[in-house]
């Protein structure tokens, strides 16, 4: 079981900020990268709040993590699935989002955000192998 | 393929139950575990919603916290299984994957 | 069939702990194997060696360090979540100038490597949390 | 201010055995009883599963601290408010609940449990001096 | 005799700020901390319940909280006020008592 | 006026606690008292020296420790809370039979009564948790 890529999916559904789970979300997959596994992000429910644009921490003095989500791409953390379901509950389009992309070897940069509605969330979460819940 | 879905917190505290049944698939299981098995008392909205879930999925709720917060066979809903935690264990065993809803 | 526990809360302000607990020890009886256990976030606390609960309730750590013995658990402390709480074993605590130590028997400090790895050893893996 | 008895409020909204809020707020009612304030108890939202007869810790092995609620009254403790919509939401009756009582002078022991509904729980609320939350 | 209400969760997460509008009274006031402040953000079925409370209370945001969560005066709901830590020491020093929904 | 503080909340895994130091210190600023400030349930964890935070985030702990010595704030941990979770000052582990202790500058172990009492003797009480 352990010779062949395993899917992965990290599921985040806090918000950031009010408690410590997105940052140490980010922290496992940054570092899980490293084992070359299939890894997906889901971003649901307040989730959806940790890749809000203009996130800014200077007031309540913490470290302003939000930065991180674009060094993704770079790690091959290419699938970031959003639910539409979650956004809109929460009054966000995904131009409210950042904009979180990867390098291709054809031209521009790809995003990696990809809109989902719930049962298409359902559905992926029901092919990983691990979830690990945020 | 199939996956086992725990849920910990009331529903009346959280919406984590909510979406846990809105991203459930037919052949999965719920169970609910620690505050979460008040969901399971019958007569609440929690546990009609609980009770239309069953079509797709099965709901069990964890015997020793339903217990432990005053419930019993006579006052769980229609339909919902109660295990121990060997059948917890077999559960998630027998499902391919688990997921948390914390 | 392997199982991987990872624990996201510390001893009584949550069941989580208990609760993983429990599952961990009903599958052992059952027969299962036990990949690992991670001690993730606040779950860091179970690790403690200081901790003095009343004499009427249960004792979380102890539950844990016994478990361990008993069938010889893996059971991981994530280093970064334990740095940010105070939790430390000795050569921690040497490398970072403390002059006190508190992990409890059984338990050792590791990355969170170890829960990927976890991950991918294990035939299940199931998440105790708040 | 020190002078006079203070009214304080302990407001319950947790369910219990999940957390240990239930536990530790009972604590400090009866350490707080010898400091011979105006005490009352709020269970409304999830806390009034807290009081819901037949409970059984056995199966989780924790301590059933629910049988100390009994001893509430021995403390002069005799003040516990339980909102009517909390129970109606979560399937329960007054019925479902410990009997929970306290020695008069004169004949039986009278209940401590004093339901009310909403607005009168936002009154009793708003009359204390110290709001303790768990 | 008023009461400063203090809301630290989000209400797409749990019923804090739904229990805490229920008990508010005339002339009292809430803030929303720390994940609280995403109810204010306008467009929302939380913002349009808070809209409707303004008529008995104040509704109060924490500025830094709100900025951390990519918020801003354009994206807040209307007739939320927005106050830093000073101000929200005010708040707690102006009302009679302060009620924390934990 | 005189302030009361009631944190429910450790390090890290919630904002809580840096809330309630953001409020104290502004309260300070403000030119009130802070009467006491009270470490119940997980708060108890602010209170361990061994913290090792990475150096790019805050520090929690000595954030207080500093605030406390600036300004000889009451920093009182909850003694039941803090046996639970392994929070002791050198009185308490020689007491209990431990090998070391934990707490950090400026905060004291106390019972529940300075709750109580910070209750009665403060103008307004505000609790920050989870």
């Amino acid at each position: 079981m352990s010779d062949e890529a395993r899917k992965f999916l990290y599921v985040n559904r806090k918000a950031p900020h009010g408690s410590i789970y997105a940052l140490e979300s980010l922290e496992v997959v940054l570092i899980g990268a490293a084992f070359e596994q299939d890894v997906s992000l889901a971003f649901l429910d307040d989730g959806v709040f940790q890749i809000v644009k203009g996130q800014d921490t200077k007031g309540i003095a913490t470290k302003n993590f939000s930065n991180t989500y674009r060094a993704l791409g770079d790690y091959d953390v290419r699938k970031l699935y959003v639910e539409q379901e979650s956004l809109d509950e929460r009054g966000l389009t995904v131009d409210d989002l950042m904009e979180l992309t990867h390098d291709t070897d054809d031209e521009d940069d790809l995003t990696s955000i990809i809109v989902v509605n719930r049962s298409e969330m359902a559905k992926i979460m029901s092919e990983q192998d691990v979830i690990l819940s945020f | 393929m199939s996956t086992l879905h725990t849920v910990n917190k009331s529903p009346f505290d959280g919406t984590s139950l909510t979406s846990c049944l809105a991203h459930c698939l037919p052949g999965d299981a719920v169970i609910l575990i620690e505050d979460g098995v008040v969901a399971a008392r019958k007569g609440t909205a929690a546990a009609t919603a609980i009770e239309a879930s069953l079509a797709q999925c099965k709901v069990y709720v964890l015997g020793p916290d339903a217990a432990a917060r005053g419930m019993n066979g006579e006052t769980l809903a229609t339909g919902v299984e109660t295990v121990d935690y060997g059948g917890f264990v077999e559960l998630a065993a027998t499902h391919d994957r688990t997921q948390s809803w914390l | 069939m392997k199982f991987a526990i990872v624990v996201n809360e510390g001893p009584y302000t949550h069941q989580a702990s208990d609760t993983a607990y429990q599952f961990t020890k009903a599958a052992l009886e059952a027969g299962h194997e036990i990949e690992r256990v991670f001690f993730y976030h606040d779950g860091v606390n179970n690790a403690t060696r200081l901790t003095v609960p009343p004499q009427d309730e249960r004792n979380v750590q102890r539950n844990w360090s016994e478990l361990g013995k008993a069938h010889g658990l893996d059971m991981v402390v994530c280093i970064a979540a334990a740095q940010r709480r105070g939790i430390l074993d000795e050569n921690e605590a040497k490398r970072q100038g403390k002059d006190a130590d508190n992990i409890a028997e059984g338990f050792r400090i590791s990355g969170l490597g170890q829960l990927i790895d976890a991950g991918i050893q294990a035939d299940r893996l199931v998440t105790f949390g708040d």
